[in-house]
Order: C-alpha cells, then structure tokens, then sequence
C-alpha cells in the first residue's frame, strides 16, 4: 500500500568525509611512513611532514551507550572529537597533538580502557554473540573472550611476542568470528545429534531444504507416526547444526556435551607466506563458566611454547610449518587423535604424501 | 543498580580486561536490560542459551537489517521476549565524530536496550536488542540522521574496509571511496535479499589485508602494485645500523621468492619475482613502499565452513586500476551476480557455486578469460571436458 | 576337478641370488659410492674396494628373443654373462673388467643399441601396449616412444640438462605407463563419448557395474527398445574410458578425434622437492603416425626451453615453481585455457588463494 | 622377410633410436608376428588399434598372469585372432645371466610370438602374443625351468624393487631380499584374485624411489633412517675444491628445510630438521651418505587417476625396521587386505577405501595409532565425528 508522506529509504551511511578529522582531510593519500612510540600508540607522518597519533585503547565490543558517551567526552577532550573503531573492535582515538597522547592514555586507564594492542602481540579477540544473543551458541562468546583477555593482557599492553597473534571466537560451526584463519581459534561445538521435535518440525520446517542443508548427507525425509518429517542417520552426523539453522524443530544445544575446540596456526596476511586455515590443536575442553579455566590455560600455553620457540616475523603457523607438527605436538604436550586427521570431502590432500620425515627419536 | 543476583557474571567483572558485564549492567536502567542479565545469569549457570530462531521481523520495505530474537523463558524475563539486533551501515573505515555517535546512542536510548556492538564481525554498528513495535521509529530516527540499514539474510551484506588511504601509507587504492561507493550503488541489493545466499565484500589497501577480505568476503579487493618497490637506501642503512633488524635473516631471508639480495649496503629487489606479499615492506616502513602504478587484485568465493568447508577468496582479476566510478567492478559484479542468481542452489555461496560448474565454465559465462594467475598450477587430473565442434 | 600327476604351482620367481655376479655377491650391501666415468657408465666402489662397472644401453622395451639372444652373446664375451635391466626398460651390462667397458660400448653401438641414459639428461620412455596390443589405446605407444627418443636422443648420450628429465607415455587414461608423475607426460586422449552398441551391450555387461564404472555419473541405466542398457549423459562425459574398461560395447576408439596431451613438472622421487603430479601444458595434439612430428617438436621445445632456463638440479616442476606457471607458459609461448583448470572433485583445491602474484607486466 | 608393404612402420626403422619395427621383423618368421606387422600398418594407416577385449583366459589353476587378447579383423588377420600376454615374474631387480634369459627365449620361440617386453610397467617379463591352446605347455616349462606367472586382475601383482644393496651405496635396507619374500609368502594372493581390485607392491632403497614406488604402488617401501647422515668433511672439501659443485648455492640452498649450513670449509647438519630427501647425499655420494640406523618408511595408497583421481601413496608407519622375516609388515598387510576385502567396493583401490572411510577410522580398524607424520597438518575443517560413550 502506497504511504502519505514519502518514507526515506536505501540513503545508504553518511560519507564518511563528515568524520575525517582535519589532519587526515589534508594528508589523505599522502602518508609516508608510521613508527609505534609506545605500545597502543602509532604515529603516522605525512609527506607533508605532518603527524598523526592513534591511541588506540581496549574495548569488550559489547557496549553501553554510556561508553560510547564517554569515548565521545574523551575525543573531544583531547582530538577535536574525533575517533575510530578498528576492524578487531578496538577503539581509536585520532591526535593531531602529540601532548594530548599521553594524558588521554592516563584517562582511558583510570576509566578501564586500557591503551595497547599495536604490534607483534595479543590484540582484541574478534568474537561473537553467544549466550548474549544467539540461539546457535554452544557456549557464550562475551564470557570466553573475557576471560581469555585477562589472561593475555600482558601481551596487549606491551607487543613481546615474535609476531601477531591473532586470536578468534565462534560459538557455533557458522563461524562468524571467523576463526577459520587465525593463529589461535576458539571454536565452541556441539557434539550431539540434534534432538527432532516432529510435532513443531511439522509446521516449522521445510523438509527439502533441511535435507539439503547437511553437508554429509545425514538428514533424510522420513514418515514418523504417520507425517512426513525427517530422521537424522546419527553415524554421520558430526553436530555442524546447519540442520538447526534451517529448522529450528532440530535443536543442537546440550549442556552436558557442548563445549570447546582450540585451532592453531592460521592467517589471513599474504605477508611472507600465503593464508593459512587454522588446524586442529585440542578437539574439546569443558563449557566451564564463568572463567573457561580449562580454555584460558590450554591457550595461554600455547602462546608461550609460541614464544619461546619460533623467531622474529615468524607468525604461529609459519613457525609450526619450519619444525613440523610432529614436534609442536611434542613441544606442547597435546595428545595426537584421530579427531585431527581430515576426513571431510578433501582429506586425502592432507596426507603425507612423501618420505618428507624428521625422524628425530629425540 | 540491578536487582538480580548474578554471582557468574559478576565474577566477570574482575580482571584488567574491559567488562561486558559492566557494560551491560551501565545500561541496566532498561527493563529489557535486567532480563538479558538475569536470563544470562541463567545461561552460565545451565550451560546453555535461550533464544529461539527469530521470525522475520523487519522494517517497511526492506528484507534485510533486523535479526529478530525471541527467548525460550517467556515468563520468567518477559522484557526480552523480544530482542531484536539491528544493524546499521556503518561509515567507510569506522570514523566518527563524539557528535555522530552521540546521535546515535540518543535514538537507540530512547528505543532499544542501550547495548551495541562497535561493530559486528560483518561490519555493521550493531544495536543489541528492541522489540519489534521501535524498529520503524528507529529507522525513520535513523535515516532522519542519515543513517540506514545494514545487510542481513542472502542479500548483498554492509560492505567493509580497512582505514585505507585515510590512515596508512600502503594504501594502494582509496579502500574508503570504494566502499562507500559500491554500497550506495546497491542499496536495493544490499536492502532486498534477491541472491541464492549473502554476499559479502570487503577491501583492504593491500596485501597485509586489514579487514581480513581474503578469508571473510565473497569478493574480496586487495591493493597491490605492478612496478617496482620503491627504495629509500639510505634509510635501509639506517635500519641496518639501528642493529634493530637482520636484515639478510628476518627480511631476505623470509621473502617468500627469495628475491631480495642484501649486500650489508644496498638492498636488491627483483621485481619480477616480487609477489607482492608487503613483509619487506612491513619490516621497514620508512625505506621500502610498495611501487607507484597502483591498483587491486580482486579475489572471489571466500566464506566460513559451512556447507562444503572454509575457502579463502581465489583470484579472479590479478590486476586492476581502481578508478571511480568502478565501472569495470560494477560490470564484473553483475555478471556473476546474474549467473549466480539464476543457476546457485539455495544457500549457496558464490564461491562453492563456483567450484560445483568449475571455473573455466564460470569465466566463460561472465565473460572473463581465463589466466594462469588464477591457479597455483594447471590441472593434474586428465578429466578434461573437451568440447569439440561437430 | 584333481589332477593325476602333482603340477607344480606357485613356485614363484627364482632367487636373485643365482643371477648376481661374484663381485656383487661379495660386496652385497657394501657399496661406498659410485661415479659416472662417462655416460652411460657407473663405476661403483665397495668398502672393500672392489669396482663394478655398469654399462647402460638403449632397449625398445619391445623386443624380439633374437635381441636377448644377442645381450646373453655380449654379457657372455664382456662380464661372464651377467647383466640386469632397469626400472625404464634399458639394459646394463655388469663388468668387474675396466678394460672391457669401452670395447663392449663399442659393440653396442654398431648393434644398434647406443650407451647412455645416466645422470641429468633424458633415459628411456616408460610407456604402454598401444596399437600393438591394447583395445584401449588412443595412440600407439612405441612409434610416438621412438619417434621422441630419436629427436631427444642427444640428451641420452649426454648428460647435458639441469637435472634429470623423465618422459612417460601411456595411450590411454588407464595410465599405465604412470605418466601422471613425470617431467614431461605424454598422455593419448579420447574425445568422445563411447559408442553404445546395445545390441552387444545386453549380452557383455554387467548394468550396476558400468553405472558404477563413471566417476562423473555420466553413464545411466536406461531401457532401449525395450531392452535393459545404458544411457551416458553426453555433457557430463569427459571420455576417460572407464565405461569401456568393464564394458566392451561402449567403444571409445576414434581416428578424428583421438589424439595426444601434453603433462609437465612431475615427480616421483623426494630429492628436494616432495613428490609431484604433472600438470596440463598441451591439451591436444593430432595423432599423426609414423612420426608424430607435432608431439616431438612440443616436446623438443619444452625440453629446450627448459634447459635455457632452469638451475642445476632443478627438476621441470622445481623450475616452474621457481618462476611461476604464468612465466612458464610466457616463456614456452604455449596457450593458457580453460582446459588448464582443473574441474574435478579436488579443483578448489587448486585455485590461487591469495594475492602472491608476480603482476610482471613484461 | 615379411611379405606385406608396411610403409609407415618401415619409416620408424630409421633414427639413432633402437626401432621396436626391427625387433617385430626380427621375429617375423613366425606367422602371429607376420600378422602383427600387417594390423599395425593397418592400425599406422587407419589411426585406430584393432584390438578386443579379452575374455578370461588363463592356466589352469591360476587367476591371473594372462591377459587375453582378440583381434577385430580375424579374416584379414587370423595368426592373431588369439594374441595373448603372458607375465612371468621377473627376478628381483631384474637381474639375470645369460643363460636364464636363452632358458626364457627358447621356451618363448616354441610357443609364442618371440616377443618381449623387458619389462612391463609392473615390473614382469612381459612374453607378447600366443594362442590359448599354447598357455598349460608355457606354464609347465616356465614352472620346470623355476619360473612362474605375475599378477593380473584383482589380485597382488608382482612385486617390483630396485637394484638396492646389490647396486647401490644408499640402499638403507635390502629391497631384493623383501621383495623375494612378500613375493614367495603371497603366492596364492597374487595367482588367485581374491582383493576388491589390484593391489600393488614397490621396494625402493632410499628416498629416491627409482622404482617409483611412491607414485605407483598400493604399498610403498622407501629406504630411510633416524640418526646422522655420516659426513666426510675431507670429501666435502674436495668437491668444494673441484669446482664443479656450488655447495652454498646447489646443495644448502637446495635443501628442503635448509638444515645445512656450509662456512666454506666444514659441512653442518641439523639432523633433527633433515627430512631424509637424499638431495645432499645425491649431490656429493663420495662426502655423504645415510645414517646407520636404517630402515623403511611405509606408504600406502598409490595410483592413477582411475576412477577418483591420481593419488601418490601417503605415510603409514613413518619408520620401521626391515628386517626378515618382516612379519610385522606382513601383519599389517594381512590387517589391511582383510578390512579392504571386506568393506571395499568392487575395483575401488585401497587408496580410495581409505579416503572413504577415512584414514582416522582405517587406522582404528587395523590397529595402528594416529601420529602427526601422517599428515602434512591436522584437519582444517570442523566437521568433527565425535564419538561420545553414552
Ligand atoms: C587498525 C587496523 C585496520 C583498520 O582499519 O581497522 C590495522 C592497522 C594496521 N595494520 Fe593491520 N590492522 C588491523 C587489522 C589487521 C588484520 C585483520 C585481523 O586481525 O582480523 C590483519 C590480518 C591478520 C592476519 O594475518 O591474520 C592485519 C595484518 C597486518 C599486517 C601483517 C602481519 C603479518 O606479519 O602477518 C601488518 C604488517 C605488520 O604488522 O608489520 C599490518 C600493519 C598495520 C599497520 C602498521 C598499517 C599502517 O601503517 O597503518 C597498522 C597498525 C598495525 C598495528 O596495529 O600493529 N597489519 N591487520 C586493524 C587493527 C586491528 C586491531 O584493533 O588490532
Ligand atoms: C552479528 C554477527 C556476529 C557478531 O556478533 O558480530 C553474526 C550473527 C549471526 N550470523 Fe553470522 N554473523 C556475523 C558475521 C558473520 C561472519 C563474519 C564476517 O561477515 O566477516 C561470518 C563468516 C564469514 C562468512 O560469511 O562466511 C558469518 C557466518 C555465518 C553463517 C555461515 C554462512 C556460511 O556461508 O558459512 C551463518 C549461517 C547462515 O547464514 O545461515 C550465520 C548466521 C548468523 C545468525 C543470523 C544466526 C542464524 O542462523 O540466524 C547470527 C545472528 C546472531 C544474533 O543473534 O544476532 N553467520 N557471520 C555478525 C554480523 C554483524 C554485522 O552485520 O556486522
Ligand atoms: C638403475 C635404476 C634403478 C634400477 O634398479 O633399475 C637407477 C639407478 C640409479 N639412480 Fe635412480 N635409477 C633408476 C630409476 C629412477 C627413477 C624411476 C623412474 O625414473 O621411473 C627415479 C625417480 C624419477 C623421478 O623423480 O621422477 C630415480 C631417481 C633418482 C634420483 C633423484 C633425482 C632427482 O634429483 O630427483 C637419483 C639421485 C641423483 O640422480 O642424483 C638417482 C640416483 C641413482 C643412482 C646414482 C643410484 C646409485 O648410486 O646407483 C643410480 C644411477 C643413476 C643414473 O642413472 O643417473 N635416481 N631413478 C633406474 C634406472 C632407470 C634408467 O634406466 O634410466
Ligand atoms: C602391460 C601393462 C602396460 C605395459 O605395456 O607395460 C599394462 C597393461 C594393461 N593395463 Fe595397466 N598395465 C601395466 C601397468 C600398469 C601401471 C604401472 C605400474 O604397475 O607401475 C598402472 C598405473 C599404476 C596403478 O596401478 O595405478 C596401470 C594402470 C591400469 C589401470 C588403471 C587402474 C587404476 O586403478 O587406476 C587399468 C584399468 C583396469 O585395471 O581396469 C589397467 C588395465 C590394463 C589392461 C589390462 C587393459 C584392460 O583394461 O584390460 C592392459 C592390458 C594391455 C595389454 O593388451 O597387454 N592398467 N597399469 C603393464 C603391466 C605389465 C607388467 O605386469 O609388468
Ligand atoms: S557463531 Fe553461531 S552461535 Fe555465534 S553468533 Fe554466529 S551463528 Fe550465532
Ligand atoms: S548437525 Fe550437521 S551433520 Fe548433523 S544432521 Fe544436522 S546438518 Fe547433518
Ligand atoms: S590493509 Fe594495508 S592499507 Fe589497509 S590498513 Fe592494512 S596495511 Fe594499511
Ligand atoms: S614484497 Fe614480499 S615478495 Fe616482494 S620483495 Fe618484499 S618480501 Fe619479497
Ligand atoms: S595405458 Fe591404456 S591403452 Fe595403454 S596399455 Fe594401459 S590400458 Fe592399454
Ligand atoms: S568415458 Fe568416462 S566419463 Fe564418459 S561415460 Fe565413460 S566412464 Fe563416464
Ligand atoms: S632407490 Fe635409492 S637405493 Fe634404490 S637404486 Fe635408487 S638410489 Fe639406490
Ligand atoms: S637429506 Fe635432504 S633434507 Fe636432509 S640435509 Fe640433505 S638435503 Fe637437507
């Protein structure tokens, strides 16, 4: 039906010109160079010699309008009002005046947003919804992500690792943190078929659809007391929940079994070398709110065999890549299953295909 | 401020890193706000969520920018019966003014829980929960202030950058503009789920990929260049002396062509061999930048696991100068929108719709020819599909 | 049903033993090193000393009982009657006598069985039956094999490339000859679909078993007038010739279309580089018997632009990923097209996932 | 000799190259060969074999070892309406002395074409062309003279090896002597095809593989070992010295995982990072050679692309032993053959059961562990079967 007044549609997002402070306005383009003064700190120079300082400080991603609030009193306080986010969640401020940098840091202290995550360390894990608001989740990601920080933040505030470490956290196989390339991914994951409610399947599904929707096959239509609903072959399921995304009659969610895989060595820098996926490292750990014990430590760990082994540059994939998995599996301790050899559709190509042995008995 | 006891989560209030749980409880004046906390208390403590799959709820119009959310404990936190996400296009590279984000926490205080997401993985500034009657008076707010919808369902996802041009000297193209550009141009794509499945873009000035294009887009544009780095050899001398870098070990050392020669006094690239990878140039920002005749390589089909596995974005154009309007990008673009649209299964993502007819036959149909850039090498099976006039 | 007279069975192959000459028996196991004191000639010098000289021929594979009459003549006048054959079809000649070696090349020549085939330069041609004895053959095999050796014949006599070449024929995609790892692969090819002979087809195959047959699914069960047969879905054939191998009436052979492809950049051993597969360079060729004048010339080229370039050591494969499939074809001036990528199950697996591109506008 | 025109074979008689045509018309007193000659110029002319599949012919007895042939034009040709191959086990590494090989040729002359090949592919002496009625009086003299027939069809074929420690400094462990006994324990396995398809048996000494085992058979022995590859530096030093060698560049810089540092005077190895490719030892074999504790990797699972796709054979014990008897080996194979007969589909080869099953469940099945050097990495895609007591 056709509206009185016209309605103000497909305007897209405001240019994002209105938001460039001068500095950038008048260097846009002409950047040099950047040097890191202090760790959370860069300073870019322009050709014109003029400099920019980003102050880039945590944040939980998860915010209060009253943060937001905050950040906008502390822009203009100290840089004409203008800031940023980074594509990790962080928050930017942008400082045409070096004098202000150090100030505004003291400040983001106090208010507990602390300043860091520049450079060859941990920055701001790049998560998902979880219990705050998925219906996929197998675990929460807020909490996890939380807790791993605390844990990490030595290498957020001051960059003491080889290179970047990129950590990610998904709660579910749909991965919208994206942690299928990361150098550390958390990857939360059910471990049960799902439970069919038929009576709701009835309405709420479309049976084709949800058949389709299994990557290995396991959904079939089936007749279960006289409708057509569908059965789940369990063998071959391996609890991705697609199943569940496109019929909310197969629910995935099991406190007893959900929990958490921990994936290593992945990038998505073309830098050196090409992008990697991350690999299986631990195929489960305990949902154990609200700290992830279990998680924090088995991934703290991880950073340290990391660092104490692998060389300048040397991303966590690239250093597993140079010794072999063999000997990052010796080196950290974690037990080798059958979890860890492929057998989706590609698996033969992960194979050694090769006498390429280190044969160290050592 | 709350009236609820949350003994899990406020044990998440300790520690250096900056609480969510603080942040929710900042805002927990909203009714809607003390339910998500107690209903989340009780997610810690049973180890499970409570949100049903949404209906479509949405605004006039538009098939795509709300996540409609509704829990399972109806009674028990009735506030958030409802609690939808939506999703508002976020400006090119995430800047603001306190004047542009203030605006915006005054339209979501007076309609929504007062929680957002700076930013959701996809890009978008997220608004964390409203009920279904405040999302056309938050849209009309929104677009009132120049703002509008984001993406969501199979329709062109909010297009993302890194800071580009605005804040970087690698940038080899204006991320920005681009970006901005390609969203306006498809509002109506980006508004009307019209695809097999969503379509994401994402461009990155160059190869360290900032926003992850290379793993998280479906077409993915990555700034490169075609001439050669640019040398600064007094300024190699300097990072030499600064005894800082080992040169020979850490830069030419770890250039994946091996084709940086370094004779402890001037630095030699062959550029032929150069693929671009930007670690020499990461490695000494102020004595090598990357060459001047400048443009993008654009890669496509990068995407999660699901249905058939992760991939990351495979090359479709090695290079391409980056001129507004884009018109090359935009003809590109609609071709294999075109063909994607008409013979992708559903939920099919560009990329696995792309190996299921095969690549060749892919190029053919959009009208790109095919190069021996696109493949790491040429086919080793001999199932060669031969067609043969006659 | 019982024999009358015990038939002896399974007695296997003789032991080795009887055939080894004295100074491999007694250095068995103890060899130190070995030198090539010319072409065609391996001087291998045990711990103890002792010497073994082995004189490598040229065979045809193919060869009359005359032929191994006259080697027994040679091995008996030059090294006591010992020689063995190799793992690509030449012939050596055993000799514990220095003084022997040149005479006994010597012979070899003027018999028509030149010396040669060590070190980095091109040996023998695995290859196959071909028209001389299988149905399944889309080329002969031993006219393109001594077509191509007569023009790479230099490089047998003298170890005169970067590294070793290996050439492998096989005349059909059954692949016999194991083409699908080698320097440079030459693979005949079918271009057609089979041609169904219903009215034999109902008699000499198995329905289940030929469906089966297809790895692309081209081939259906079908009901032809009114007999139970088999349907190919023509789009979806890419002639591989399995259909054929279980069932006879689905014949593949067709003088227009059949003809010759062209693989590069394989490997088997694990020298350096880890074990290759060859890749397309030349979709197709004509079959044009006796000298098949368009597959050597390629070859030739392939072979001579390889030598121009490539590093000592360096394998075709190592070459060319050295410097990158978009050179090589530059280079060699051969045609990139959509026959190159593949389109088989694993193709994904092959595309450039990344930007490492050498973008050389040159 | 012959009486027939044959145009375009005759031109292959010319060229330095030994002519296959010569040796045909070297047998060309015998009437098949006459008729040979005549259906390959038929073929020359025609560009077409002419050639029908074999029924199943054979000696009594045995389920393999024969390959029958027919050909298309019995009027034209009927010396060679019957023209079957029979493969007769070769001696290990092919070695022979002149009067076993007149034994074999006089047994060939009164029965069959006179033709050869040495070898076939799989490693027989290959007797080319004979009439059924010839095939009981071949076998009985071949078993009177201590010879007996190769594999064919779904069964284990020959066993082949390479020269090894009769012929060669780096045999790591005797190829001739394994090869001689799987080929004597498995007599019945490989005359009586018993298995879902072929099965494929390849020694090679080290891991230059010269019988190419890793790219063509079903089980791959290649020689390796575990401690220190033994250096004599005097050695290295002359081939320094001699100037034919670029040690820096040719044999360090070619060095997979560039474990070799070489200053000029003196060789260094990181053994725990040395992954065995015998690239050094190959470039100066009077300087280096293998360890001393020897052994074998075994691989499984080659073949050509047939129907899956080409596979090279992938780590299953990445070292082990040899020594005779080899039962352990022959407990794996017992183990592997008896799942692969069981649950593989008709002509699937156990490279491809494998894939379908999966390498995870298929070890569990013959009982071997999981170790990380069977893979190049763990798996990348999440969709893990998790199995859950309860
Ligand atoms: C601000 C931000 C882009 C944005 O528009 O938001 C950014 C900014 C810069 N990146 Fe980045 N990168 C940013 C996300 C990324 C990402 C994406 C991600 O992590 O999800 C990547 C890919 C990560 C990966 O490979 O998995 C990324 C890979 C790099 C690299 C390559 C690192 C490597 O060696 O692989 C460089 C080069 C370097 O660090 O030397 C780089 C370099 C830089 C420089 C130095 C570029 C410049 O001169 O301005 C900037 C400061 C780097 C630093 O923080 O140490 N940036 N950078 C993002 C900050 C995220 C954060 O808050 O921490
Ligand atoms: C909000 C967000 C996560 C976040 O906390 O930031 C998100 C949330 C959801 N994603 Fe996502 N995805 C989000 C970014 C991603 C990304 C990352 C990215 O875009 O860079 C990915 C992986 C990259 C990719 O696209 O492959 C991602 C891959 C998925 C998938 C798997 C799609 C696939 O083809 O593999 C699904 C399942 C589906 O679409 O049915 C999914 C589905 C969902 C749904 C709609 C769940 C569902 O089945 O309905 C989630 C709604 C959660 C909620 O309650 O709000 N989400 N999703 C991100 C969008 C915010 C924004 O607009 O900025
Ligand atoms: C006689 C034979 C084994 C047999 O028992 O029959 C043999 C014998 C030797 N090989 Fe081999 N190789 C033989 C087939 C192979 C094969 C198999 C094949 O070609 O099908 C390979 C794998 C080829 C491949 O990788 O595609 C092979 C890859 C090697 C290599 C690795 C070369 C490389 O750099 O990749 C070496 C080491 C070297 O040459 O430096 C080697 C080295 C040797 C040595 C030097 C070993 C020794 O000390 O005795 C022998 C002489 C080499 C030469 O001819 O230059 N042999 N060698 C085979 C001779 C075939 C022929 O008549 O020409
Ligand atoms: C004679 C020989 C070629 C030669 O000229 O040397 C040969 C000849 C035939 N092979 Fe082969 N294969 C021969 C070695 C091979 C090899 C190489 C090897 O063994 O190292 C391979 C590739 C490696 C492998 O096994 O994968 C090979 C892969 C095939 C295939 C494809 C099997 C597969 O799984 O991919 C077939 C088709 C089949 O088995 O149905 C096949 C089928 C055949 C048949 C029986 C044709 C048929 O469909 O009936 C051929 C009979 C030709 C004839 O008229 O005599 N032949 N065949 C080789 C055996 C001689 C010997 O015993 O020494
Ligand atoms: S990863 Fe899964 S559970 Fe988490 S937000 Fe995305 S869809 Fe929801
Ligand atoms: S969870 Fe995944 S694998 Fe299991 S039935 Fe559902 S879609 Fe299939
Ligand atoms: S992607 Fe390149 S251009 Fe963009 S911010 Fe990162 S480093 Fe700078
Ligand atoms: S950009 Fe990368 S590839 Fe090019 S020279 Fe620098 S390190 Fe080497
Ligand atoms: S490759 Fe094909 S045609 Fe040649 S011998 Fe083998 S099966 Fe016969
Ligand atoms: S030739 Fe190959 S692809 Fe074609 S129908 Fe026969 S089996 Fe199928
Ligand atoms: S495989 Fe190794 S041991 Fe055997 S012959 Fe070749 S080089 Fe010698
Ligand atoms: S054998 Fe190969 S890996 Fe080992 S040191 Fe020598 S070259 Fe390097």
């Amino acid at each position: 039906m056709a509206e009185p007044t016209k309605r103000k549609t497909d305007i897209g997002p405001p240019h994002y010109e209105k938001f460039l402070p001068p500095v950038i306005k008048q260097n846009y383009g002409k950047w040099k160079y950047h040097e890191m003064p202090r760790p959370g700190v860069l300073m870019h120079v322009a050709e014109s010699g003029a400099k920019l300082w980003s102050v880039r400080a945590a944040t939980p991603r998860l915010m209060s309008i009253e943060t937001l609030r905050l950040f906008s009193k502390l822009a203009d306080e100290f840089c004409g009002g203008y800031l940023r986010f980074t594509s990790r969640n962080n928050v930017e401020f942008l400082l045409d005046n070096e004098k202000n940098v150090e100030p505004l840091i003291g400040r983001l202290k106090q208010e507990g947003y602390p300043v860091g995550g520049t450079g060859a360390g941990v920055t701001n894990i790049v998560h998902t919804q979880g219990w705050v608001h998925c219906h996929s989740a197998a675990s929460d990601a807020s909490g996890v992500v939380k807790s791993l920080m605390d844990e990490l933040f030595p290498h957020f505030e001051r960059p003491d690792l080889p290179a970047k470490v990129r950590v990610a956290f998904a709660c579910c196989l749909n991965m919208c943190g994206a942690v299928h390339a990361s150098d550390i991914a958390v990857l939360a994951v059910h471990r049960k078929p799902p439970k069919i409610d038929h009576s709701r399947l009835v309405k709420q599904c479309e049976i084709p659809s949800t058949v389709a929707a299994c990557p290995t096959g396991a959904v079939r239509p089936a007749t279960v007391d006289g409708k057509q609903s569908i059965q789940v072959i369990e063998e071959q399921c391996m609890f991705c929940g697609n199943c569940f995304t496109v019929c909310p009659s197969m629910t995935m969610a099991d406190p007893e079994n959900d929990g958490i895989s921990i994936w290593v060595g992945g990038k998505v820098s073309n830098a050196r070398h090409e992008p990697m996926f991350s690999k299986l490292a631990i195929p489960y750990l305990p949902n154990n709110p609200p700290r992830w014990p279990e998680v924090t430590s088995a991934v703290k760990q991880l950073v340290d065999v990391y660092a104490a082994n692998a060389r300048p540059f040397e991303r966590m994939g690239e250093w597993i890549e140079r010794i072999g998995w063999p000997k990052f599996f010796k080196l950290t301790g974690l037990e080798f299953t059958k979890y860890h050899i492929d057998d989706f559709r590609h698996a033969g190509e992960s194979f050694r295909r090769s006498t390429h042995l280190r044969q160290s008995q050592g | 401020m709350t009236d609820r006891k949350t003994p899990h989560l406020d044990e998440l209030e300790k520690g250096p890193w900056p609480s969510f749980v603080r942040e929710i409880k900042k805002s927990s004046k909203s009714p809607m706000v003390r339910d998500l906390l107690g209903q989340l208390e009780r997610s810690y403590t049973e180890k499970r969520g409570h949100w049903k799959h949404g209906g479509l709820v949405g605004v006039k119009g538009y098939g795509g920018g709300v996540i409609g959310r509704y829990n399972d404990l109806p009674e028990e936190f009735p506030e958030v019966t409802e609690f939808h996400t939506v999703r508002v296009n976020q400006p090119s590279g995430w800047f603001y003014t306190s004047e542009a984000l203030r605006t915006l926490c005054d339209i979501w205080e007076q309609h929504g829980s007062g929680l957002t997401n700076m930013h959701g993985s996809t890009g978008d500034i997220v608004f964390l929960g409203t009920k279904t009657s405040e999302l056309e008076p938050i849209f009309s707010k929104l677009t009132a202030a120049g703002y509008d919808l984001g993406g969501s369902g199979s329709d062109l996802r909010t297009p993302s950058c890194c800071a580009g041009p605005a804040r970087c000297e690698w940038a080899c193209y204006d991320t920005m503009n681009f970006t901005y550009d390609v969203t306006q141009t498809y509002q109506d794509e980006l508004h009307r789920p019209a695809f097999p499945y969503k379509f994401k873009i994402k461009a990155s000035g160059c190869a360290n990929d900032c926003v992850a294009s290379v793993a998280r887009s479906d077409m993915s544009v990555i700034g490169t260049w075609r001439d050669q780095i640019q040398i600064d050899q007094a300024q190699v001398k300097a990072y030499a002396q600064s005894g800082k870098l080992n040169i020979q070990r850490d830069v030419a050392g770890r250039c994946p062509t091996r084709c940086i020669e370094w004779d402890g006094t001037s630095l030699k690239i062959d550029d032929d061999n150069c693929v671009k990878c930007m670690h020499c140039i990461n490695a000494m920002p102020k004595a090598l930048s990357p060459g001047k005749d400048r443009g993008a390589a654009i890669l496509v089909g990068a995407k999660a696991p699901i249905v058939e596995g992760a991939l990351f974005a495979s090359v479709l154009v090695p290079f391409i100068k980056m001129e507004p309007p884009y018109e090359d990008i935009k003809e590109l673009l609609g071709a294999m929108w075109e063909l994607w649209s008409e013979h992708g299964k559903n939920r099919e993502r560009i990329g696995e719709f792309i190996q299921r007819i095969g690549l060749g036959n892919f190029l053919e149909q959009i009208g790109l020819e095919a190069v021996p850039e696109m493949v790491m090498q040429p086919r080793t099976n001999p199932y060669i599909y031969y067609d043969i006039k006659n």
